[in-house]
């Protein structure tokens, strides 16, 4: 057996999904946020799939990975910060009870 | 290594000066000192402003950086320096919102957050690699998302950040993934490299139209085109005006001007064959959700929310149209957007800061307490409606006659409907006239003095609103510089 | 560029705008008002002059005092101005209504400041819109004649203003966006291939390069967007609600000048620009308006209120002149324009007369008043010749009007269009109805309200007000042909062989 | 053709991922799905390793094993009362979460696999980059080198550390 | 001509700072001389014997003395302003300024209560006559017919004005409005007339018109001039319309606006309501000028109407259904100036089938030159008639002859001018009616023995139902004095003066040499030569045995008029009702016109055409409430449908390129 591309890329797809289905069906903020770790892992796992088969020759999927890391790193700091300031507030991070403003 | 290719950023490096020169006064400068904190970065930011006047940096020559990575030129450097403007009127509107007791120990962080947004913006504007764009992007919406939570001791503040975050998040994943797929076609992240690979490929292909689609939608989230567009409302209603307004004006317009260069300068190969449709769905969408949601709106900011959104339709017309007028009628508009639309806040504003009244009702005779800024506000209405002689006027005309410019009969019956679209929106912005000028309740809002800064910045707006249509050089500058 | 006598006719209400706006008491704010509108009274008078003299020594041009300053460059939009007969008789119409439309508001209240500065900046509008033949500049001062309405009649006006006032402008805006993709469609085909593209109604004319397809959708486009404004059935309605809510001079300008905005582009814009279309699909126009003529006149009928019915009669009048526009020949155009003008006058009037009996009486339905004449006999005069001018009494404007346009529709030997003049010629009985249950119910007949025997006669304003517009419209009635030359000149040799008829 | 070591490899990299993320999203105790993460992140570190990227497995496990993960754990702690930790799901919104990610797979694979001749590409040969190639890459100004996003985005951890900090902190 | 228009606007605009006197001074005087130039302006054209106004042959010319261009529509298509000079034209200006000038010197008179005070709007009354007199003259003067349409409005409009002229009552009101509206309608068949007439032979020239038919020289009568409208209007390629041809259709509907003027049936219903204006208006107007406008568009266009036969047998008809019609309805009336007012459609509709039947192979065209006769000579008694009504309303104050009877003793001016009036109408010897009818009957006869029996029979009646008047008014019983009622007696002398001068002329115009002045064709006619003395006996006969019914029944009080009302109810109900015409007319107005036209209009136009517009305004907005369920406010709703949103956009979009 050969272990083409697609053999890399569908579990990547399912952990994007399983980021999606976490992201739509948590009610609490950090198992939200989990979710969305896993959909920006499974897009770096993408960049570095692509690169390794179909540019060998270099190493931008790579470095674009080495950087969305940092980016999700910046941006997880920041939510929970703020999901920590709701928090203080509301004693509770359901985010089901954040639904005042709409219509 | 090269390191004087960083000499080419002049306008970046000009803005970082100023973030750290506010940073430091912020953090260093004893606290007495720290009341004119809100000057201090406005007149700072006022010269970097000016700069952007020197003829070096107004008629920048097309220049690269870092093998490509990034751009600038004429174009460039004036849409930067128009959403300097926007950003400094909103600076000087903000002053009175930061001298606010629960607000002021965080003012120096508001200015230096407003800063490196800004910054990011102009690596989107900027950026010809999606590496450097993705950082703009992020720099450009993740500290916002801190100002949105400004007002601790608001409620809607606290929701609209977390429903702000959570989204950025969401829509930034999509649109990596869009992303990987545009690199798994053509194995480059730089501009130049995709749109050739693409040219060179095979056509189009449904992982392109996919890729395109997760594209833009994350561009459009930070739009706010329908559907991606429900965090706008919320978000703008509960984050604080200064922010609301930021968000609505310099955010957005950096956001259209980039998004146009991806579509054009990546994608502009498969213009017919992907993006032109999707635009047309988009564009119809955005616009008449964005009316029809507006219709209804009691609270001022939300309402200017989905008006707000439907004018993003209005520049997409700009984008669709794909050609050297789009472009200039893109910025224009952005331009004048930004003074009709910062009037409309600063009103908002001022009234909130005075009164805390945000909703339409409490501006039912407004004419009769406080006729100047009832009749700001009546300029601004009319200047987003598009009505002559006002600015608003200008930038719609030349925004549909850009579209038209395309030619096709589709375009005609897109610009159609956007055009009957105005008639609803038109209603919605009479409303507010109607309740300031018409309604015969008594007001609820006493005669108040606004600040200082306040009505400075508003007389700037007010003057944007009235000369910048008839005064028909910018619209020709920008018309010449735009390829 | 202030070498043209044109661009005064913007200039001085500019003037008038910031004089305006330095006014402190009322006084001060009439003076302003009137001064200017004698100023562009004394001018329009002063072009018309002019104009017969340079027409009389020759000079054939198809418009005159043309000119054209570079505005937005790269697009080709310039401020291009000129005249022919016809806009010169619409200045002079507006700039008459103007004065007495200032007069008829002399004790407006309240904020007399800003209601004269909407009343001002709409006449801008109107006066910019006359002397324009940039179709950009045009539009734009098109626009500018709309809005002020939805203030002028929201603040000051009376009943249901503010549905009235939304209607109006929202319908009116509507019309405007259909009108601005036309503009801009005929923009993009105003030259022929690799030529530079224009706005100037003239270089279009002369161009011809707009291909029959493209004005079979484009001449729609045009003509219903102008159409609305001249209240064309079935896009009427807001004529009726508007006009009944509208404060007095903001109904005579409305119906007086604002409504020929719409005749005029209809015939400048649609007609003159796309002549095979309008050959082509005039009948489904003249179709609408031949309904529009006597639908009106039906609908007014049985109106209670002053005012609507007015409004009806204009969705009448109006509907005449865009039916006689539709004729496409001189004799029913000229007929058209005479109309416009009457049309402008006579409603103008009438609109003057109701707001002083409504600022008496405080009513405007005709059941609860009567026998005026014994107690305001010189607005209850006034009314009755306004109303035999508009049931087409010889000697007054209306008569003239509407048999020029008879007579030119006429020209038509077709089924068609004879079955639709015979039709629009019924609409003179029927307006005779309708004037004369007014005018027996209002003014004769006993007196039905005893408060109303101690309300007093015209003050003097009043009485300028409406003299002024009984002269003229006597003017046009009396000597026709005066007028008819004026107006004439521009239908005869050029534009037919221009475009193609007769 | 690989060695069946590789493949073996390969499958337990592989189903661990899929496993550990759908436990990840599915399991009731947010504490033990931040778990679940980790094991998924550690999964993709190993396979970032098995494609010769050892640089970016050791950043995945530092950064985001090592950082991201402890910092959901002390939000965990922080933010959530003992007993209190499950929640039940509506079945409504687990009907919408599936319809939407069961469409992103369809669309998305769909997508992907509509480009089969790229899918079945064959692992080709390639050198591990070296460290210092990766050092000069990060810091040179040339085609394919990123100098000057190494410099963006420390503005922009700068930026949010700003806002984390003005958020986060009690006034 | 200008005289009275100058007047109009002299008493117009300053009659109210000006004494009712000198108002009522300086019209009558401005009238007076505008008659004695209309006399001296007839006087010239008959008897001066210039080129211009005579051929050498003798035959009578067309003369225009001035012409100015008012309104141009196509270069040939003028309307032009002018003078025409024709017989008929100088009959009806001395018909008019006559009339005119006696109304003027009698309203003086009658426009004051017993003590002399003037009645409010006295000033305006005089502006309204004069404004009338000169749109009356315009009218008759008019060169083409275009102009006169003007004047025939113009004259509309001042009969409008003055039959409102007590615009407080409301009857008058109404009266005046109905009058308006009637003739108005009527005008439109002449409008569209005057515009397929003109269209298809470019012309609105009277002369053009006349000069045509006459150059076929069917009638043995050439001009030199001849044209080329002759084959517009009926060349063989003349248009057909709906089975008549063109001209036929425009001829009708020319006489269509005739009918409304001259009150022919159906649209006579006007007239009778217009007897609530001042009496000495009903004199001028709606007896003597207004009136016989009709005919005198026909007779102007007689050459035309000559050619179509089927028209001229229309007019006949008409004319004689009317004549009977009123006659039959005068007999029942007891009002007297409505007898008086349906004596005249009787009488006007005697002239429109003296026109209709003329024709000039028999006794060459009596027909028309009676007409004119009769219209002369019945303008003079009809005149004198209703201002003896109105000498005797004012006297009595009411209308109702109810109230009068046996007013020969107090009255006797008054009583012997009536008399005459009656006898001439009457057609007894030697006074004027008798001359005139008696060339109409001789007319019909030489028509059709039908027509000529029909006429007789209405003159019949004429006579009787005038004598009944007059017997009822003067005879029947002594006048009842009631309590705080002055002795009626005769009205000072500016009322019985033109009386007296109208009488006497009502009784030698029959022995003008009428024929010498006007014929169809110009030249001079013997009418002594054509005088058949056995249908003037006949005729003559009959009217004696009429007043002697008359007589009979209603000389003294006596119970026979009740037994015939008892004899025959229906018709005695049916004529008293006017034969329920204005009952029909309200329903057609109101129930089907306002009711059935106008109010569902309305309707369709405030709901249906304006619900569209509000159902736009209504759409939009429940569409907006429709879908705010989007912005539902939960984030994962929010992302939902962000992410369906671009999984759409991609899967719709790759559907339909791929």
């Amino acid at each position: 057996m050969e272990t083409t591309m697609i053999y890399y890329l569908i579990p990547t797809l399912i952990m994007f999904c399983c980021g999606v289905y976490g992201f739509l069906t948590r009610k609490n903020m950090i198992a939200m946020l989990i979710s969305l770790e896993l959909m920006l892992n499974a897009v770096d796992i993408n960049f570095v799939v692509f690169n390794r088969y179909l540019f060998p020759g270099q190493m931008e999927g790579m470095f674009f990975t080495l950087f969305a890391i940092a980016i999700a790193a910046a941006e997880t700091a920041l939510a929970i910060a703020i999901i920590i300031n709701v928090f203080r507030a509301a004693k509770n991070i359901d985010v089901t009870d954040l639904k005042k403003m709409k219509f | 290594m090269d390191y004087s290719q960083f000499l080419v950023m002049k306008q970046e490096i000009g803005l970082l000066a100023v973030f750290l020169i506010v940073f430091l006064y912020d953090t260093f400068m004893p606290k007495r000192s720290l009341g004119a904190l809100g000057t201090v970065s406005s007149v700072l930011f006022a010269l970097f402003v000016a700069y952007g006047f020197c003829p070096s940096v107004f008629d920048s020559p097309v220049e690269t950086a870092f093998s490509g990575m990034y751009a600038t030129s004429a174009v460039i450097a004036n849409i930067k320096t128009i959403l300097n403007i926007g950003a400094l009127i909103v600076m000087i509107q903000a002053m009175r919102w930061a001298d606010q007791d629960l607000v002021r120990i965080r003012r120096g962080e508001f200015y230096e957050l407003l800063l490196t947004t800004l910054f990011g913006m102009y690596l989107m504007i900027s950026a010809r690699h999606f590496l450097l764009f993705i950082i703009g992007l992020e720099t450009a919406s993740l500290p916002l998302a801190a100002m949105v939570a400004f007002d601790k001791h608001r409620y809607e503040s606290r929701e609209a950040a977390v429903k702000y975050v959570l989204t950025a998040v969401f829509s930034s994943a999509i649109f990596l993934m869009g992303l990987s797929f545009v690199y798994g076609l053509t194995g480059s992240l730089y501009f130049g490299k995709i749109a050739t690979a693409l040219m060179m490929g095979d056509g189009i292909n449904a992982l392109l139209v996919v890729a395109l689609a997760f594209v833009i939608s994350g561009i459009g989230f930070k739009l706010s085109l329908v559907p991606f567009h429900l965090w706008t409302a919320d978000v703008y209603q509960g984050a604080p005006t200064p922010v609301t307004s930021y968000l609505s004006v310099i955010s957005k317009g950096a956001a259209a001007f980039a998004f146009l260069v991806v579509l054009w300068q990546v994608f502009g190969c498969v213009y017919t064959f992907a993006w032109e449709w999707m635009l047309y769905a988009l564009i119809i969408l955005t616009i008449t959700i964005g009316n029809l949601f507006a219709i209804r709106q009691r609270n001022m900011k939300r309402f200017l929310a989905f008006s707000s959104i439907s004018q993003a339709g209005y520049i997409m017309l700009g984008v669709i149209a794909f050609n050297g007028m789009g472009m200039a009628a893109l910025m224009y508009y952005i331009l004048v957007y930004i003074f009709s639309n910062l009037a409309a806040f600063g009103v908002i504003g001022a009234i909130e800061n005075n009164s805390g009244k945000v909703n339409m009702e409490d501006y039912n005779g407004l004419y009769k307490t406080n006729p100047r800024l009832a009749f700001t506000m009546m300029l601004a209405m009319f200047s987003l409606a598009g009505i002559p002689p006002f600015a608003g006027f200008f930038s719609k005309f030349f925004i549909f006659t850009s579209a038209i410019n395309q030619g096709s009969v589709a375009i005609y019956v897109l610009v159609l409907i956007a055009l009957i679209n105005t008639i609803v929106s038109l209603y919605y912005y009479l409303l507010v006239v109607k309740a300031m000028f018409i309604s015969d309740e008594e007001s609820t809002v006493a005669t108040f003095r606004s600040a200082c800064s306040e009505r400075f910045a508003l007389w700037i707006c007010v003057g944007g609103i009235l000369l910048l249509g008839v005064v028909s050089c910018i619209y020709n500058h920008l018309l010449e510089i735009s390829f | 560029m202030f070498s043209n006598i044109l661009i005064y006719f913007v200039v001085i209400p500019l003037i008038m705008l910031g004089g305006l706006a330095l006014c402190r008491n009322i006084k001060q704010i009439r003076a302003v008002a009137v001064v200017g509108a004698l100023a562009l009274t004394a001018l329009s008078v002063w072009l018309l002059l002019d104009y017969m003299q340079l027409r009389a020594a020759g000079n054939t041009a198809p418009m005159l005092y043309t000119d054209s300053w570079s505005w937005f460059g790269p697009l080709n939009i310039n401020l291009a101005v000129g005249v022919d007969g016809i806009s010169v008789a619409m200045l002079i119409l507006s700039s008459i209504i103007l004065l007495t439309g200032s007069f008829a508001s002399w004790k407006i209240n309240p904020l007399p400041k800003e209601f004269f500065l909407w009343l001002v900046l709409l006449s801008t509008g109107v006066f910019g819109f006359f002397i324009s033949i940039d179709l950009f500049t045009m539009f734009m001062f098109y626009e500018v004649a709309l809005i002020p309405m939805y203030l002028l009649i929201g603040v000051w006006g009376s009943g249901n203003k503010n549905y009235s006032a939304m209607k109006l402008t929202l319908m009116l805006m509507g019309g405007s966006a259909f009108l601005m993709l036309g503009l801009i469609g005929i923009y993009y085909h105003s030259a022929p291939e690799g030529q530079p593209l224009t706005w100037n109604l003239l270089e279009i004319v002369n161009n011809a390069s707009i291909d029959k397809g493209w004005q079979y959708f484009l001449f729609p486009m045009t003509f219903v967007g102008f159409g609305v404004l001249g209240a064309m059935f079935p896009f009427h309605t807001w004529s009726p609600d508007g006009h009944a809510s509208a404060p007095t001079a903001v109904s005579m300008l409305h119906a007086g000048v604002l409504m020929k905005l719409g005749g005029y582009g209809c015939f400048r814009v649609a007609i003159y620009l796309m002549p095979e279309a309008a050959q082509d699909l005039a009948w489904i126009f003249l179709i609408l308006t031949g309904i529009s003529v006597v639908y009106g006149a039906f609908s007014a009928c049985v109106q209670t209120d002053l005012k609507y019915i007015n409004a009806y009669s204009s969705v009448s009048h109006c509907g005449l002149v865009l039916f006689a526009i539709l004729m496409l020949n001189t004799t029913a155009m000229t007929g058209a324009i005479m109309q416009m003008l009457s049309h402008g006058l006579m409603t103008a009037l009438f609109f003057a007369l109701i707001g002083m009996i409504y600022g008496r009486t405080h009513t405007r339905d005709i059941r609860l008043m009567g026998g005026l004449m014994k107690i305001m006999p010189f607005l209850a005069v006034c009314y009755v010749i306004a109303g035999m001018a508009s049931l087409g009494l010889p000697g007054l404007s209306g008569f003239v009007a509407e048999m020029t346009i008879f007579v030119g529709s006429f020209e038509h030997a077709d089924m068609f269009h004879r079955v639709f003049t015979i039709v629009a010629c019924c609409s003179i009985v029927i307006t005779a109805v309708y004037i004369l249950r007014v005018v027996g119910k209002l003014l004769f007949g006993p007196v039905q309200d005893e408060h109303h025997l101690s309300l007093t006669d015209a003050e003097w304003w009043e009485r300028t007000s409406t003299v002024t517009l009984i002269i003229s419209v006597a003017a046009i009635g009396c000597f026709p042909n005066f007028f008819a030359d004026l107006i004439k000149f521009t239908f005869s040799p050029s534009i037919f062989a221009v475009i193609g008829m007769n | 053709m690989e060695s069946v070591g590789s493949i073996i490899m390969y499958w337990i990299i592989a189903l661990s991922i899929v496993v550990f993320s759908v436990l990840t999203v599915t399991t009731r105790k947010i504490l033990r799905s931040a778990t679940y993460l980790l094991f998924t992140l550690f999964a993709t570190a190993a396979l970032y390793f098995k494609l010769d990227y050892e640089f970016l497995g050791a950043v995945q496990i530092a950064v985001y094993a090592g950082g991201i993960v402890v910092l959901f754990v002390f939000s965990i702690l922080l933010t959530s009362h003992p007993g209190h930790n499950s929640e039940r799901l509506v079945s409504r919104r687990r009907v919408l979460g599936l319809v939407a990610s069961v469409a992103t797979l369809v669309i998305a694979g769909y997508a992907l696999v509509s480009r089969c001749g790229m899918l079945c590409t064959k692992l080709p040969q390639m050198s591990n980059p070296d460290m210092k190639t990766i050092g000069t890459t990060l810091m040179g100004s040339g085609d394919g080198q990123y100098l000057l996003p190494f410099e963006a985005v420390s503005v922009l951890l700068l930026a949010c550390i700003i806002g984390g900090v003005v958020v986060a902190r009690k006034r | 001509m200008a005289i009275p228009l100058c007047m109009f606007l002299i008493l117009g605009l300053l009659g109210m700072k000006m004494s009712h006197k000198l108002a009522g001074i300086l019209g009558t005087a401005g009238m007076g001389v505008t008659l004695v130039l209309a006399y001296f302006t007839a006087f010239t054209y008959f008897f001066s014997g210039s080129p211009d106004f005579v051929s050498s042959e003798g035959q009578r010319l067309q003369y225009i003395v001035f012409n100015v261009d008012w309104l141009q529509f196509y270069d040939n298509l003028v309307i032009r302003l002018g003078f025409l000079l024709d017989p008929i034209s100088a009959l009806l200006l001395v018909v008019i300024t006559t009339i005119s000038f006696m109304v003027h010197l009698y309203s003086n008179g009658y426009m004051r209560d017993h003590h002399g005070v003037y009645e409010h709007g006295f000033q305006r009354f005089y502006a309204f006559l004069s404004l009338f007199s000169f749109s009356m003259l315009g009218l008759v003067v008019a060169t083409n017919i275009f102009q006169m349409y003007i004047f025939w409005e113009l004259v509309g409009a001042s009969s409008y004005l003055l039959i409102g002229f007590y615009y407080v009552k409301p009857s008058a009101v109404s009266a005046s409005k109905k009058a308006f509206i009637v003739t108005r309608f009527a005008d439109l068949g002449f409008l569209i007339g005057i515009l397929i007439l003109s269209f298809y032979t470019g012309t609105f020239n009277f002369t053009d018109f006349t000069s045509a038919p006459v150059a076929d020289g069917v009638y043995g009568v050439s001009l030199d001039t001849a044209q080329g409208i002759k084959n517009l209007i009926a060349g063989s390629e003349a248009p057909i319309f709906m089975g008549a041809s063109v001209l036929t259709w425009a001829l009708v509907l020319i006489f269509m606006g005739g009918m409304g003027k001259s009150a022919m049936l159906p649209l006579h219903i006007w007239l009778p309501d217009a007897m609530e204006g001042p009496t000495p208006v009903s004199a001028l107007i709606h007896a003597a000028t207004m009136v016989v406008a009709g005919v005198y568009l026909v007779a102007r266009l007689f050459p035309l109407y000559l050619m179509e036969h089927s028209a001229m047998v229309i007019i006949t008809v008409v004319g004689a259904v009317t004549a009977f019609y009123a006659a039959m309805v005068a007999c029942t009336q007891i009002d007297i100036k409505r007898v008086l007012a349906f004596s005249t459609i009787s009488q006007i509709a005697f002239m429109m089938v003296s026109l209709g039947v003329a024709d000039p192979n028999f006794h060459e065209g009596l027909g028309y030159m009676a007409s004119m006769f009769h219209l002369f000579t019945h303008a003079m008694f009809k005149a004198l008639l209703f201002l003896g009504a109105g000498a005797l309303i004012h006297a009595i104050g009411s209308n109702d002859y109810t109230e009068m009877h046996g007013l020969r003793k107090y009255m006797p001016i008054t009583h012997v001018t009536f008399l005459i009036g009656c006898l001439a109408i009457a057609g007894i010897i030697p006074f004027s009616g008798f001359f005139s009818k008696d060339e109409i009957l001789s007319a019909c006869f030489g028509n059709s023995w039908i027509a000529y029996l029909w006429m007789s029979m209405v003159a019949a009646l004429t006579a009787f139902y005038m004598f009944r008047l007059y017997f009822l008014i003067f005879w029947w019983k002594e006048h009842p004095v009631r309590q705080g009622h002055h002795t009626p007696h005769d009205q000072p002398w500016t009322m019985t003066l033109p009386l007296v001068i109208l009488a006497a002329i009502a009784t030698v115009a029959g022995l003008i040499p009428f024929g010498n002045f006007v014929s169809w064709n110009g030249e001079p006619y013997d009418l002594f030569g054509h005088f058949d003395w056995s249908i003037a006996a006949v005729s003559l006969l009959v009217a004696v045995v009429a007043i002697l019914v008359a007589a009979k029944m209603y000389m003294k009080e006596n119970p026979l008029p009740a037994k015939m009302k008892n004899a025959m109810p229906t018709l005695w109900d049916w004529c008293h009702h006017r034969f329920y015409w204005d009952e029909l007319y309200m329903f057609i107005t109101h129930k089907i016109i306002f009711n059935g036209i106008c109010r569902p209009i309305a309707w369709f136009d405030r709901h249906i055409i304006d619900g569209t517009m509000d159902g736009f305004a209504y759409v939009t907005n429940k569409a907006s409430y429709a879908i705010r369920g989007l912005q539902s406010g939960s984030i994962q709703m929010y992302v939902w449908i962000y992410l369906i949103g671009a999984l759409a956009l991609g899967a719709i979009t790759a559907v339909c390129i791929l």
